[in-house]
């Protein structure tokens, strides 16, 4: 059998959003920026794809702008807020341990320049507080940068509440939604976000396309400079047949929004539920507050990689940590943020479902884990000293 | 980039060769610890200077497994003068390559030998030097050779 | 009749680049940060992805960083070679008035930073002058960025000897090959090139991706911050099935260019000949050293956007100047830097051809612009003025 | 983004209305420069106050030559008074709108109309004010009303 259950990774590219791809592949090839027919065709359907992204965030079309991909779109975000903000002498940021590198490593780089960064806890289910966001708030705070999910744990952030109180505060607000498109409801006017990025490959479009909101009457300047596509914010020729297949990915997965809620978190708490059975596993993570495909777990005494690979060899597809960070040695920052040890933090298993996984996927997913856990527990020297104090839960 | 495993070291880690304890070893050494993410733990059975029987416990990746299986393998049935002369390089050659992050498992499998045969030295009352690793890789920077003291 | 005359705004893309693209979509949909077997797919079809694109450009594997557009590498080469220069203390920058907006934009804004840019002449034929730029070169040169070929006029510059020069003063040397790339041959290595952009859409891939050649062993750090994506120095999920069709786009324009420039150029140079029997027409760029489609002609008397818009009623895709700047009221900054004064510069035409059209086409279009401008012409008080002077051609 | 022009001016810059030269007009305006990229010149014929017939020569992009089509149509058989009412704001409206980047044609085509009603007056010895325009959107600038004389 084979499972891909690594969704907050990428997504499979759906139908919909392939047949809207090759159909402006073919056809819509014109340059947007062309005034002749080939290019006012490519036009209207650059603005058709701006409606639809808006329509569906509660935006108004000119607050939309296409990027290359989510972390372009973080990345635009931050360093515009603190550009804007340095012009006023404001270089405090605030945001969160667990946000992704689009947005930590950008605070790192702006922290060599001078900007003051503060990182609000997240406490052991990945959530913040308001209160600790109304104490950190400065009169020099330019930026406030919540994610609005987390891709490792899923937890999600009270996003209308931080809101309020930026808008209250007078601060610029910014979500990093690249997990939340296309998952939960987003509605950017009554959660009072200023500035949300997003990435169509999380929602089964295609990779290489992203989008940022921003609200109407922020003076947002372009990151990258050129020509005047996207009302001169943003430069380059725009990546038309990607960003039709977004549109229509995102248009299918808010259409059935609802209904994939319902499905996907139904898998995800059984899912939960059968992995909880094995001894030493701990869910990371809030238990309800979380998003409907993501169930993350650590199990002690053995190591994520080998996990996620003899899954692999068993047809599943799952993920230790984010996707992004493999290749490093160090476990996830998400995961010693919310203050898990080193030696459990290693032990980390994300399997990330969708509306196109199955119950009887579930079924074989549940089947597997726990054996492989086992077997790798069997070869481990830190499962037998632990067994050292603990009886055996296999020893029977 | 996804790191790229050959198709030895995935061989190895599906089926591991040697894996588990020996209760009356002769020697046994540990090295790397658990917030590194890789423990290699060795047990030699020694019988007139040749390794009669080596068995390992790993904590860690795929690469740090493979590294266990086929470690142990090269030493089975050598002399310890030969199992001390086992490098990290020939260990990795014999896997048909590691990619460039996980080399330090090699390392780590070279140094749980060593940790191991100097355990069995010091059992033995003889006098060395391999406690401590002059290059020893490992990962985060810790006290190496303390921990290879089982 | 229908003609596309507009390949130097952008390209039809290519059934090759299409089936590549579809099965990416379907097949490779994996993340190539991923371990699993979904992700080592994706990994190895980016792995030879970067290898068709370092073959061609006779470059290393390691050498090539994928981007989201030619704007993209654009804005990334020049940023980090500024940020290099100024660690160094070195803030002055050398490049040409006929670049691209996105040089030209990025460079706007590097001089606010207190940086000193020197625009090299390009006279008459729209071409540097290698004396010029060594006379340009100081001890403080931290760049030197000159375009490979005009997207306008056509002009192709020296690139070998310009690498040359920068090479042996020890200064870094990019260069914008986006309406070169496909169309004329690149070799890195012996043409000194350090840093090179590239996009896609050019040569019949889609739209929304780009590359950055940076010759190894220049330091080059991120533009975009974030995962570990492209050995660290451009972060965000590689766009993978766009990247896919773009290397496959640019091995058949590369396989294909020795016959491409043959049957291109001889369509571009029959176009030439028939415009300049139009009265009071003007070639503008290079008459021989110039891209094998690029057709560029300025009419007196009339102004570009009906020309256009009358040419586009009749079938015929065509530009005036840069499809870029369309929208804007001024006359194309490459005309007004070739020393065409205001009332001609606003008189261009486009036609960029390349090999997908025929010499059909180019009867077609023969027949077509003379008629064009004529009509144009006769409802013109410029022209009528002009015939107030000289004998009107069109009277007999 | 590539412009939208309304199928009206698209109607109008294909089949343009009124185009040419009056030889013996009374009145003649022009407008813009070449260096902005766009100059109308408009000729009138009047007869006791009533435009009986109008041309012009339009120097321009698309709109530019819409718009000198439509309002010269808009003040055919008009008197001069109502003529003058003609704003710019009236004939966007009869082409179905224009984009932003364009409206200023059509305050060139209302300057027009102005400034061949101008020269008119001024023949007919009337004085006016109206060789001057308060709310020019000249393109480059430049002095506006200089160039309305002809
Ligand atoms: C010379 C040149 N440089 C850069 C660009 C920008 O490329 P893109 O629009 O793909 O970002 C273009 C094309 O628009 C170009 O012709
Ligand atoms: C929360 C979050 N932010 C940003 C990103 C970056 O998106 P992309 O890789 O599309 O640039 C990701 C995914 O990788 C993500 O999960």
């Amino acid at each position: 059998m084979f499972v891909y259950a690594d969704n907050a990774a990428t997504t499979a590219v759906s139908e919909t959003a392939i047949n809207a791809m090759t159909k402006a592949l073919r056809e819509t090839y014109g340059n947007p920026s062309s005034l002749h027919q080939k290019g006012r065709e490519a036009s209207a359907a650059l603005r058709q794809a701006r409606e639809t992204m808006a329509k569906y965030l509660g935006a108004e079309s000119r607050e939309i702008y296409f990027t290359g991909c989510g972390t372009e779109s973080d990345n635009w975000a931050l360093r515009y807020a603190a550009k804007a903000g340095a012009a006023k002498g404001k270089k405090h940021i605030i945001s969160t341990p667990i946000e992704h590198h689009a947005i930590l490593h950008t605070l790192e780089d702006l922290e060599k320049d001078g900007f003051e960064v503060t990182l609000l806890p997240v406490y052991d289910n990945g959530i913040v507080r308001v209160e600790d966001l109304k104490n950190a708030i400065r009169e020099d705070t330019c930026l406030v940068s919540v994610m609005y999910a987390n891709n490792e744990i899923g937890s999600i952030q009270p996003i209308a509440e931080i809101g309020k109180v930026c808008r209250e505060r007078g601060v610029l607000f910014h979500t990093d939604a690249v997990q939340a498109a296309g998952h939960l409801p987003i509605n950017v006017v009554e959660q009072n976000i200023d500035m949300l990025s997003l990435s169509g490959h999380k929602f089964h479009a295609p990779k290489g396309v992203g989008a940022l909101y921003c609200r109407r009457g922020i003076p947002i300047q372009p990151f990258i400079y050129g020509g005047a596509q996207e009302r001169g914010k943003r430069a380059g020729t725009e990546a038309l047949p990607s960003i039709i297949a977004m549109a229509a990915a995102f248009a299918e997965s808010c259409e059935h929004m609802e209904e994939n809620m319902a499905r996907v978190s139904k898998m995800r708490d059984r899912l939960i539920a059968g992995l909880k059975q094995i001894p030493f596993s701990r869910l990371t993570g809030d238990e309800t507050n979380r998003l409907p495909g993501m169930v993350s777990f650590c199990f002690e005494g053995i190591e994520g990689e080998s996990l996620l690979l003899r899954l692999d060899m068993a047809g599943i597809c799952a993920s230790s940590g984010s996707a992004c960070t493999s290749g490093s040695l160090d476990p996830s920052h998400v995961l010693l943020a919310i203050g898990l040890p080193h030696e459990i933090a290693h032990g980390s298993l994300r399997l990330s479902l969708c509306e196109y996984n199955t119950e009887e996927e579930v079924d074989y997913i549940l089947q597997q884990v726990p054996q492989v856990v086992r077997t790798l527990r069997e070869m481990s020297p830190v499962w037998a000293r632990m067994m050292e104090q603990y009886p055996n839960p296999y020893k029977d | 980039m996804a790191m790229e495993y050959s198709e030895k070291v995935m061989e190895h880690f599906a089926h591991p060769h040697n894996v588990g304890v020996i209760e009356d070893a002769d020697g046994v050494g540990e090295v790397g610890n658990a917030k590194c993410g890789d423990i290699m733990k060795m047990f030699l059975k020694v019988d007139d200077g040749i390794i009669t029987d080596v068995k390992f416990q790993t904590f860690g990746c795929a690469s740090a497994i493979a590294t266990s299986s086929i470690a142990t393998d090269m030493i089975k049935g050598q002399p310890i003068s030969e199992a001390l002369k086992l490098t990290n390089q020939a260990v990795v050659e014999a896997l048909d390559g590691l990619p460039a992050v996980k080399v330090h498992c090699s390392v780590l499998a070279e140094q749980a030998i060593k940790a191991a045969i100097a355990d069995y030295y010091k059992r033995q009352g003889i006098d060395n030097d391999l406690s401590r690793c002059a290059d020893c890789e490992g990962c985060c920077g810790h006290d190496h050779g303390a921990e290879e003291e089982d």
